[in-house]
């Protein structure tokens, strides 16, 4: 399980550019600050009103008046900027920040996504994430490819959205899709497992690549 | 015009029903000590209008588990699980609204816009019972704007004029909010003389602020 | 011709009170900041982007990053606060000034004003006065009852608008005027002239107050 | 990434027929060495969107008088009188905007949103071929966002990632404009490392800006 995280997040860390502005979901979006390669310079946006985020701090660096948006303590880089949440949500609604990668309950073949709401069950609300998924460029859910066994990636999603047809590239432990207009292109796929079995995996029409890659 | 009052004059102004703007997000940069007044003096069926409802044991959790509250309108409830326990037992109503679009509904009524389009909620649930617009092709929901009767602040700084200056992320909403209400009360963390903030740093102007509490006063209540 | 501007300067400045936020307009408003009561406190706005603007700056008091509205180099009170154009606007158009100053090409019974374009002659733009007019809680118009002789407060502005039915008192050296729903009330006349004398070179009807006093 | 640049790579990347923004009010806060650059380069058919048109000699009105403007969107010609007569001649478009408007559609335009409603304009010729929207009972004038190829800002400190602060009121349309451009170059007054300037006093923040020009630099020419 841990590993598969880490697989996840690693693959989404390469998609990152030098000078990029990337917001990072909470929880396992957020581990893949720790796989950006040191010879880029990423500029990390927290929703909350600032950009510059370091590593979460340590007991000795905690700061009470800065957290990232998950209400966690974390450092502030050389240069950070804080601003309030009118600000900062026209940098991300206005289509300077470059990626954002979330989680998702479902994503479906034309790209929507629904992260936010349980009818009935769990409805945490749905934050910032409306508004990143609709203004970053481009848009990356990272997640695992099923949920105790059912498919996560659907031809519909059945779940009220996030926002439609925003998404942009599928990161999980099994491969990396990419939307496009003709549906879901699977680019690269997990070492030691199959096409079938990506395919099993997933309700969604998977397009295979002629390209098909190992995902590393 | 003396801005600085003691937290009983907060208490006197307080009132069963009013609608109020609390600032910070997951109570960073939350008015804490305001919070305390509005528990000590109880008043009930609130509308809260905050970024998130906190935790139960700090923030707006605590108007929540006080059960002062009515309704509140908000963008994010995971943290409080007693919130999502009242609205699921039709105690509180929820209304939940994208961040953004949620600050951005609290600047136009603090700025005089009578609403913003904004592409964020097109094709999800947010957009029931929206006017849809559309602009160069592009759709777009009309959002109308948030006011409150008090806009409950924390301030970093604050001098005895009214200007604030926020440290770090503790700023969030709170400068949006202390544009968007009748009465602005600032919970300072620290209070200096008038000029003592460097007039370009100062976040939000005197104009906005009606009330500073906290600083020495903090903790005489 | 300077005592009339003096005589509406200072009645226009009775009209503040403690705590008040005032914008004045270019030219003969901003003298109504030289006869503010030194008992009260007011704080002037320049919609440029600041509040706490002091008097005009002499010589060694310039400082090349500081000027009102008007271009002209201004000192700065102790606690003025500087801010971007959107900021000075919210505070303008979202009702936080409680009085604005202007002159007026124009003014009519109906409260209309007319101040920021003579078609075919004079075009200098109407810069902040529409959203000054529509957005402070207050409009004083201040201005010389005619202008080379002919009625500037009509029946009907014929110029192009600054905005419609939003001035609520209008002050010349001749007399104050509030604008009401049954038309202009005549409160105060200057002292030495007749009600005659203002009826004749006022072109709107004109209700005389019961209480009619005399300017100070 | 480096973002400071020489005037020359400026030079370069100025076009005809662009659309400009340029930062000032009456020239305070005009980035004056940027404007140089542009009459240096003498490009021709600008569209400029800025507060004012400055003066004969100063600030865009030298823009002005050296005719490489063909449209300017401003909420002021007063000043400079060669822009009433070119535009009583027929040789230069104006459109005229209440500032307060003119602002908000940039900043909507920065802010992604398809457009703000503003009761300003109401009754008058403003309102012109615009579209009225209702909100609880009052008329509100539907304005569009207005965005440009590159905004040319004035800063009093810029540090070299691109933080920017802005003293006194020279900040006025800046920091606004520096949102609403696919390219953005700030002239520096001064440049300093990253990190000098407090995190919590930078108003625009580096993420919107690409290029900074002066400090030393300025001169070099």
């Amino acid at each position: 399980m841990e590993d598969f995280r880490q697989r996840i997040a690693s693959r989404v860390a390469k998609e990152l550019k030098d000078g990029d502005v990337v917001n990072l979901g909470i929880g396992m979006p957020t581990m893949v600050a720790n796989y950006i390669s040191e010879d880029i310079e990423v500029i990390l946006q927290s929703e909350n009103g600032f950009i510059g985020m370091g590593p979460i701090a340590k007991e000795d660096e905690i700061d009470k008046d800065l957290v990232n948006a998950g209400g966690v303590h974390v450092t502030a880089r050389k240069g950070a900027t804080f601003f309030d949440s009118a600000t900062s949500f026209a940098i991300i609604r206005g289509g300077h920040v470059d990626i954002t990668v979330l989680g998702a309950l479902q994503v479906d073949e034309k790209g929507n996504l629904a992260n936010w709401m349980i009818p009935g069950k769990r409805v945490p609300g749905m934050g910032g994430a409306m508004d990143l998924v609709v203004g970053a460029k481009k848009v990356i859910v990272s997640m695992e490819h099923t949920a105790k066994g059912k498919a996560k990636i659907l031809k519909n999603c059945n779940l009220p959205l996030t926002a439609k047809g925003q998404v942009n590239l599928i990161v999980t432990e099994m491969g990396v899709m990419e939307v496009t207009d003709k549906g879901l292109l699977l680019k690269e796929i997990a070492p030691n497992i199959s096409v079938e079995d990506v395919v099993n995996a997933t309700e969604a029409s998977l397009i295979i690549s002629p390209n098909l890659k190992v995902m590393e | 015009m003396e801005k600085v009052i003691s937290m009983e004059r907060v208490y006197e102004q307080l009132k069963d029903g009013m609608t109020l703007m609390i600032g910070g997000f997951l109570t960073n940069g939350t008015p804490e000590g305001l919070i305390d007044c509005l528990i000590k003096r109880n008043v009930k069926d609130l509308t809260i209008i905050c970024n998130d409802t906190g935790f139960p044991d700090r923030g707006i959790g605590k108007l929540i588990v006080n059960k002062q509250v009515k309704k509140v309108i908000t963008s994010h409830i995971g943290t409080n699980p007693e919130t999502g326990r009242q609205m699921n037992e039709g105690e509180l109503e929820v209304l939940l609204v994208p961040q953004g679009t949620l600050v951005e509904q609290i600047r136009a009524a603090g700025a005089g816009l009578g609403g913003i389009l904004t592409p964020t909620g097109i094709g999800t649930i947010v957009e029931e019972g929206k006017q849809k617009i559309e602009v160069k092709g592009k759709t777009y929901l009309l959002e109308l704007p948030i006011k409150a009767d008090i806009a409950l602040i924390k301030g970093s700084i604050v001098d005895t004029k009214g200007n604030v200056w926020y440290n770090k992320s503790t700023r969030n909403f709170n400068p949006i909010m202390a544009t968007a209400a009748d009465i602005v009360i600032v919970e300072a963390e620290k209070i200096v003389e008038a000029g003592e903030i460097e007039g370009s740093n100062v976040v939000t102007p005197s104009v906005f602020v009606n009330y500073i509490v906290g600083g020495e006063v903090i903790g005489r209540f």
